[in-house]
């Protein structure tokens, strides 16, 4: 196998935070490379800089062989350099065949765009994922999932002899991520070079042939996969090493907190009812677009319902008013955190204390002094990593940015704690905490209602586990029924083929 | 219980009268006095000629000539003049209000601080001037506005005016007197079948000339007593199929019809020479401000070339009578 | 797997929106047409009609220029001022070279208001000062500078020469014709070029065009330059339409342009509608203006029932959105 | 974080475009003070004051609009339908202690107006203000038509126009002072200039957090209808003027005001110190520029020029470092 791609010596800082510092690495033709660090390890920095997105401040890139200077994303895609970002960057109002083939849509008589070989070329890709997406449609209003295979379509249809997979499987699903994996030994095994970044393991393993781990925006090491293990690979990414990943304590549920009955929103999901006690962890599993978050948005008040009742402690539940749930004691962790979870223009601060500007204020007002502390307070919690608290979450890293989510969140002292996707692009170490808070929460008394899409989570954190099908609660498994593989059957209802 | 209009009914009109004092005719006529223009709006042809023949006056006097204005013809943009001249000291403010009343509480702060104020073109309420140079009476210009539509309408017919804006002191005051004069006997073949605002716009006035004819296929006459209405109704006229059918007259400057009057869209129409409404303020102003004049009845005074004019009832001081223009003399003036 | 089946080519949920959305303008226009014929028939006369759309030639071309902005995600206040820098150069220009061809001229204008145009795009990439705070600046500033050279002086009919005159007034309607011509080509390039697809996409995520590798760059200055060059055209034909030009020409037809454009369907906040739209919003607006005088409503009524159409033309508009995004969202996609 | 970090934050925050900006505002004044004659005349400071008053008012309810990612384009016309309704009533021989009340009300609905189409309907407000622009000043024609009401009662007209007593303090710049703390903490320390900053920083991050963005926004827009209509009663007292075109072409100049003031077109970030600053370098620059018979132009010139280098400048520095 020869270098691809030669990645030397490259740093890049922001401001003081050095992001990523001397790193450097060789991707060869044919193999899957996998990246991977805790959260804000700089991954996602190299990455902008493989797409011409960032400059880096000193060090180059090789492209077999000869240098390669990326003044923009175009000289990246010129070079044959195709990138999945880790949040999905479509254009909304076009068609999902435009948003496709930007830039290289095929043409006609007179340049003019052949808008037919456009759409056949779009439903070719689907094809090959084995997705139907209308390519007809606009992308907006595309769930998340869509939306990450509308990315993979689009860097497919590049013919690129470098494809860079920035946590392309965070919002997908079993099924989707063996059509993915798939599509991807296929690119590796014509040839090009797969840079694949991923905090879950098992994905990993099932698909790269070397792993290179970064701290700190540093380059610890590059082996074969097949030389390491998981936690030699774990205790190089955190320098330690780790505890149990999923410590869940058995807890005695006490008085039922909250309790759906009947909920109903159409056309999305239709008679959903059921109980989470106190101290209790409840998954709610499913496949994606089953309507898991869209149950959940509806129990905290963001979305409306059509029937059905919420009660929190006995008390129900206006539809439609978020403050109420709150003021009983519900807190939403979203699973969309650019989009919901954070205002990404504003401090640390203020959003860690937005929920509560009410009660941090005196006598109605507030002098930031109080919001200060308790915001430090927070984040300190939840050790999440920033410069300064005045900074814009936006500079965070993802990890970060959900810690400080969490921290919004776990700050108004739910009764009722429900989390969607916690952990979703989350690094093993962070993964580790948010779970044991959530455990030690539970154990507090408090009442965990849990969406994922992560299988290993939902049966090593849930006390219950609800599933859901295309928009029906389907089944109720206790703790010990709760396996991989009847969770997959009540999901898909067939016999799990992954 | 409250303040209402009718309680309080004469009780604004109570005005400082700064000027009081007696009158010198034969006081001289100071040097380097500060007389300050402020008309209507700036860049507009008319305001132009006018305040030309102001500096002429002022050169002439040898006083310090100063031309200040908005360009959106309001009168809240007057006022905050207004100021600014009261600060900077001049000795008099010639001024073309945009509002009787809007500019007045301005004006009168401008007096009690020993400014003379003289209107022009365009009136503010009688208690916040010491005089106001009138072209020509409000009659007058009726009157001849209504002689000049039947001419052209042989007596009979539908007419429309095409005005400035809805509010112009000026325009508003001569169509009363048009509508008084439509009602009498002679007139009454005549029927005035719409006013329309241009808002001294050309591209609006443009556009209402438009829809005019649109509206009144039988129109015979449009009558523009301002000289951008008259010119783009000229303009529009003379390009279109209603050439030689409709006819305009009104109130217009000879340099922008001329055109028109030869290519035979407009066959008559009149104005008074506006340079010498601006000359005549001019020495108004100095006269007062030398103490010559107080602004009282009867009181005369002399206008450089103009010769000698008597304040009227009023303190309105009245130009002369206006000049009709046809395609025989319009080129004996250029302005 | 199964494989998957091909959609058949249809027409896409997108273009029927528009589609649907240009259809409402133009049924109003049928409506207003109707309801003032049938009270006076002379507004379906020749001259009325020729009149009417003389006069929305120019606030046409305006409008496709800030359509083309508007799909970017930005704005352009400042093209009635740009409309009077151009409209007063070529005047000036005419007046003292009278033997200047006409095309020429026209030219002369688009070039004036292309370099306003680049004047604000440049601010707005490189500066990185969003659109309506440089166009709402270079609206004063182009304003400032042409009374600055114009003074009081204006520039009458008789100073210009008949040719250029007749071009804005000659039985052959050049001004439609050439709106007709701008109309036509910034439709087609939009809709079926690269370059025109990058525009909607800029609109449409400003990010995510970045990474894609747009030139974001030069396509802003480029849609600034299409709306400022398209605004200097637009003063060319008001000089000749209507032959007097001071140095006020154009004030305030920033917002009936946004008007327009608002009404023909594209969206303020980018990615979406089309030219057609922006100029049926123009025809709609020049033709409510026209219709109310002839309708004999009065003159006061007249600027708050295009207030009130416009409120409505929006509104309706959205309905439509709704109820096709309500559709949207039951065609969810399925792993095959 | 130590208290030397907090402390260095808390210098960080302040050193922005807010505080340029009053800076700039307070050179250009003592330089005005000090260069132009009479500009720091006891009579010129009322003069300053009664002419930013209307933009300066308007200002303060803009920004928190502005601040939430919307805008208000009708204030002006709202402005303008307050005072022809103010002239109408008048005429129609109604006291001023009920007309002015009314007026307020009436702002207060036409910002409702605007509000339900912004949020009920969800439409855009660059498009909905636009539209009511046009709306609200055509129904002001309707009120009041060609006609101009005059003779508003002296103890009004006076009070509006004058000092407290015995000093050069304008009396309307005790309404002005007492709205801007009003408004100024309600943005910066109350939870509702929270929600305000959330809303515009992200709506449904906002909503997702318990905030109702559209309850909000539609109350700022009433806010800024009232203000509106407070500010056509205070023009019409002032210039003692009743008329249908009040205040016409006021809202690009509030917009470029408050844009001035460092409050960022996308909403979610500004101050309203900052806004207090703009109004006031706007105001006192034309004010000085004009004694100094510097032409009109030139001040349109200047507003332009400094609106762009409000972002342009903070822009280009920060790019530097
Ligand atoms: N545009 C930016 N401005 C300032 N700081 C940045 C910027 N982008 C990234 N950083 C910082 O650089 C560091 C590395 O971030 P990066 O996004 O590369 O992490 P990552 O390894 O991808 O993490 P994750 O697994 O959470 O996605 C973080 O500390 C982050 O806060
Ligand atoms: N923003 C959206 N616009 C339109 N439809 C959506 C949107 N989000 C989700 N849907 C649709 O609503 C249904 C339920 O989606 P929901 O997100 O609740 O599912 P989920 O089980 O939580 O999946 P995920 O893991 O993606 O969150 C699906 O059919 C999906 O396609
Ligand atoms: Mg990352
Ligand atoms: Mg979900």
């Amino acid at each position: 196998m020869t270098a691809l791609l030669r990645i030397r010596g490259v740093s890049k800082s922001f401001g003081a935070v050095a992001a990523v510092r001397d790193v450097s690495f060789d991707l060869y033709a044919g193999e899957a490379h996998a990246l991977v660090g805790e959260n804000g390890a700089g991954k996602s920095t190299i990455v902008k800089m493989l797409a011409g997105v960032h400059r880096p401040d000193s060090g180059a890139l090789e492209l077999s062989g000869t240098p390669l200077a990326l003044g923009g994303p175009a000289d990246a895609k010129a070079a044959g350099i195709a990138v999945i970002y880790q949040e999905p960057t479509l254009f909304p109002d076009l068609s999902v065949a435009e948003n496709i083939a930007m830039g290289r849509q095929p043409l006609g008589r007179f340049n003019t765009i052949d808008r037919a070989a456009m759409v056949s070329q779009a439903a070719r890709l689907f094809t090959r994922l084995g997705v139907s997406i209308d390519p007809n449609r606009p992308a907006r209003g595309l769930s998340i999932a869509d939306q990450q295979l509308v990315e993979i379509a689009k860097a497919l249809s590049a013919d690129a002899r470098v494809v860079v997979m920035d946590e392309p499987t965070a919002a997908l699903t079993g099924v989707e991520v063996e059509r993915l994996f798939a599509v991807a030994r296929s690119l590796r095994d014509g040839g090009a070079a797969l840079l694949f970044i991923s905090h879950r393991f098992e994905e990993i393993t099932a698909l790269c042939q070397r792993v290179t781990i970064m701290r700190d925006g540093r380059h610890m090491s590059t082996d074969l996969l097949a030389d390491t293990s998981v936690d030699e690979m774990v205790r190089r990414m955190v320098g330690r090493d780790l505890d149990a990943l999923f410590p869940k304590q058995d807890v005695v549920p006490g008085a039922t907190v909250l309790k759906i009955d009947g909920l109903t929103r159409d056309p999305v999901f239709h008679d959903i009812s059921f109980e989470v006690r106190a101290g209790e962890i409840v998954a709610l599993a499913g496949l994606v677009g089953s309507g898991r978050s869209e149950v959940v948005q509806s129990i905290f008040g963001v979305d409306p319902r059509d029937a059905g009742t919420v009660e929190v402690a006995g008390k129900s539940l206006k539809p439609g008013k978020p403050k109420h749930a709150m003021a009983a004691g519900v807190a939403l962790v979203p699973e969309d955190r650019r989009q919901q979870g954070l205002l990404m223009e504003l401090s640390i601060e203020r959003n860690v204390t937005l929920p509560r500007s009410r009660s941090l204020s005196q006598l109605g007002f507030l002098t930031g002094s109080r919001e200060r502390r308790s915001a430090q307070e927070w984040t300190e919690r939840l050790k999440t990593k920033y410069g300064r608290l005045s900074d814009e979450v936006g500079t965070l890293s993802g990890g970060n940015q959900q810690k400080v989510v969490l921290a919004k969140w776990l700050a108004t002292k739910p009764k009722v704690l429900i989390v969607d996707e916690p952990t979703r692009g989350i690094d093993v170490g962070t993964k580790a905490e948010v779970h044991r808070l959530m455990s030690s929460l539970a154990a507090e008394g408090v009442a965990v209602l849990m969406v994922s899409s992560e299988l290993p989570e939902v049966l090593g954190m849930a006390d219950r586990v609800l599933v859901m099908r295309e928009g029906r609660l389907v089944t109720e498994l206790s703790r010990s029924e709760a396996t991989e593989e009847a969770v997959m059957f009540a999901a898909t209802g067939q016999e799990a083929t992954v | 219980g409250g303040t209402t209009k009718s309680s309080t009914e004469g009780q604004n009109t109570a005005a400082p009268q700064s000027t009081a004092g007696q009158a010198n005719p034969n006081a001289p006529l100071k040097e380097g006095l500060k007389i300050a223009y402020l008309p209507k709006q700036l860049n507009n042809p008319y305001t132009d000629v006018e305040v030309g023949g102001g500096k002429v006056a002022v050169d002439e006097i040898k006083g310090a000539y100063k031309l200040v204005g908005p360009n959106d013809a309001s009168a809240s943009s007057q006022v905050s003049y207004i100021n600014t001249l009261i600060q900077q000291q001049q000795d008099v403010i010639a001024v073309a209000a945009n509002d009787p009343n809007a500019v007045c509480p301005s004006l009168n702060q401008a007096r009690k601080a020993g400014i003379k104020v003289i209107t022009f073109d365009s009136d503010a309420s009688k208690t916040c001037r010491d005089a106001f140079i009138n072209q020509a009476t409000t009659q007058g210009i009726g009157e001849s506005l209504v002689k000049m539509a039947s001419e052209l309408a042989g007596g009979e017919g539908e007419i429309a005016v095409l005005s400035a804006t809805p509010n112009a002191t000026n325009q508003n005051s001569w169509i009363e007197v048009m509508k008084t004069e439509l009602a009498k006997p002679a007139n009454s073949k005549l029927k005035l079948v719409k006013i329309a605002y241009g808002n001294d716009e050309d591209q609006k006035s443009f556009t209402e000339a438009q829809g005019l004819l649109q509206s009144y296929p039988n129109l015979k006459v449009i009558v523009s007593p301002t000289t951008v209405g008259i010119a783009a109704a000229s303009r529009y006229v003379s390009a279109s199929s209603y050439k030689g059918k409709v006819a305009i007259t009104g109130l217009g400057l000879p340099n922008q019809m001329r055109q028109y009057v030869k290519d035979g869209t407009v066959k008559k129409f009149a104005l008074w020479n506006p340079a010498d409404i601006g000359y005549l303020a001019a020495y108004a102003g100095a006269a007062m401000s030398s103490g010559q004049i107080t602004g009282a009845q009867g009181e005369k005074f002399t206008a450089g070339k103009l010769g000698e004019y008597t304040i009227g009832a009023d303190g309105e001081i009245v130009l002369g009578p206006p000049t009709e223009f046809t395609a025989e003399n319009i080129d004996k003036f250029n302005f | 797997m199964t494989a998957v089946e091909l959609p058949a080519p249809k027409r896409s949920s997108l273009d029927v929106v528009l589609r649907a959305r240009e259809l409402g303008i133009v049924l109003a226009l049928v409506l207003l047409v109707a309801v003032t014929t049938i009270s006076n028939p002379r507004f379906l006369s020749g001259q009325s009609i020729r009149d009417i759309l003389l006069n929305t030639a120019i606030l046409a071309v305006l409008a496709v220029g800030q359509a083309v902005v508007v799909i970017t995600r930005n704005i352009d206040l400042s093209v009635g001022s740009v409309l009077g820098l151009s409209a007063f150069t070529v005047g000036t220009l005419l007046q003292n070279y009278p033997g200047i061809p006409v095309v020429f001229a026209l030219l002369v204008g688009a070039g004036v208001g292309a370099a306003c145009g680049v004047l604000n795009g440049v601010l707005v990439r490189y500066g990185n000062v969003p659109a309506l705070v440089v166009t709402l600046g270079t609206l004063y500033v182009i304003r400032g500078v042409t009374y600055f050279w114009a003074g009081g002086s204006q520039i009458n009919a008789d100073e210009l020469p008949p040719s250029f005159l007749n071009f804005g007034t000659a039985d052959i309607p050049w001004l439609v014709i050439l709106a007709v011509v701008v109309l036509v080509v910034t439709a087609v390039v939009l809709r079926s070029y690269r370059t025109g697809r990058e525009l909607y996409a800029m609109g449409s995520s400003p990010q995510a065009a970045q990474l894609a590798g747009i030139p974001v760059g030069r396509r802003t200055i480029g849609a600034f330059v299409v709306s400022g060059g398209l605004a200097g055209l637009a003063g060319v034909l008001f000089a000749a339409r209507f032959g007097t030009i001071d140095a006020a020409a154009g004030t305030g037809m920033e917002l009936n342009v946004v008007a327009a454009v608002v009404v023909g369907g594209v969206a303020v906040f980018g990615g979406s509608g089309t030219v057609w739209g922006a100029a049926l919003g123009a025809l709609l607006l020049t033709t409510i203006g026209s219709a109310l005088a002839v309708l004999e409503i009065n003159q006061f009524w007249q600027q708050a029932i295009v207030g009130g159409l416009i409120l409505l033309a929006i509104g309706a508009d959205r309905l439509v959105a709704v109820r096709v995004a309500a559709g949207l969202k039951k065609r969810g996609s399925h792993v095959g | 974080m130590s208290a030397e970090q907090l402390t260095e934050t808390r210098i960080g925050r302040l050193a922005n475009w807010n505080v340029a900006i009053i800076a700039i505002t307070a050179v250009v004044l003592v330089i005005a003070a000090a260069s132009v004659n009479s500009f720091g005349t006891a009579q010129n400071f009322g003069f300053l004051v009664l002419d930013l008053l209307p933009i300066a008012l308007v200002a303060l309810p803009m920004t928190l609009v502005i601040v939430t990612g919307e805008i208000d384009l009708s204030v002006a016309s709202t402005l303008g339908l307050s005072s022809a309704v103010m002239g109408y009533l008048w005429n129609a021989n109604q006291p001023i202690e009920t007309i002015i009340p009314v007026c307020l009300l009436l702002g207060a609905v036409l910002g409702a107006i605007n509000g339900f189409f912004v949020t009920v309907l969800g439409l855009p407000s660059l498009a909905v203000t636009i539209g009511t622009l046009a709306l609200y000043r055509g129904l002001a024609f309707v009120v009041l038509g060609d006609g101009a009401v005059a003779d508003f009662p002296a103890v009004y007209t006076d009070w509006v126009t004058g000092t407290i007593a015995g000093t050069p303090i304008p009396n309307v710049l005790i309404v002005l002072v007492v709205l801007a703390v009003i408004f100024g903490v309600i943005l910066h320390a109350t939870p509702i200039g929270r929600a305000v900053f959330a809303v515009g920083a992200s709506e449904q991050a906002a909503r997702f957090a318990g905030i109702r963005p559209g309850r909000l926004k539609f109350w700022l827009y009433v806010a800024s209808g009232t203000i509106a209509g407070l500010a056509g009663v205070l023009w019409t007292l002032r210039y003692s003027s009743a008329r249908a075109d009040n205040g016409a072409g006021l809202e690009l100049a509030v917009v470029a005001a408050v844009l001035l003031g460092g409050v960022s077109i996308f909403g979610g970030k500004g101050a309203l110190p900052g806004v207090i600053a703009g109004v006031v370098l706007l105001g006192s620059l034309q004010n000085a520029l004009r004694l100094s018979d510097v032409s009109n132009e030139a001040l349109n010139v200047v507003t332009g020029v400094l609106l762009i280098a409000s972002v342009l400048g903070p822009n280009l520095i920060r790019r530097r470092t």
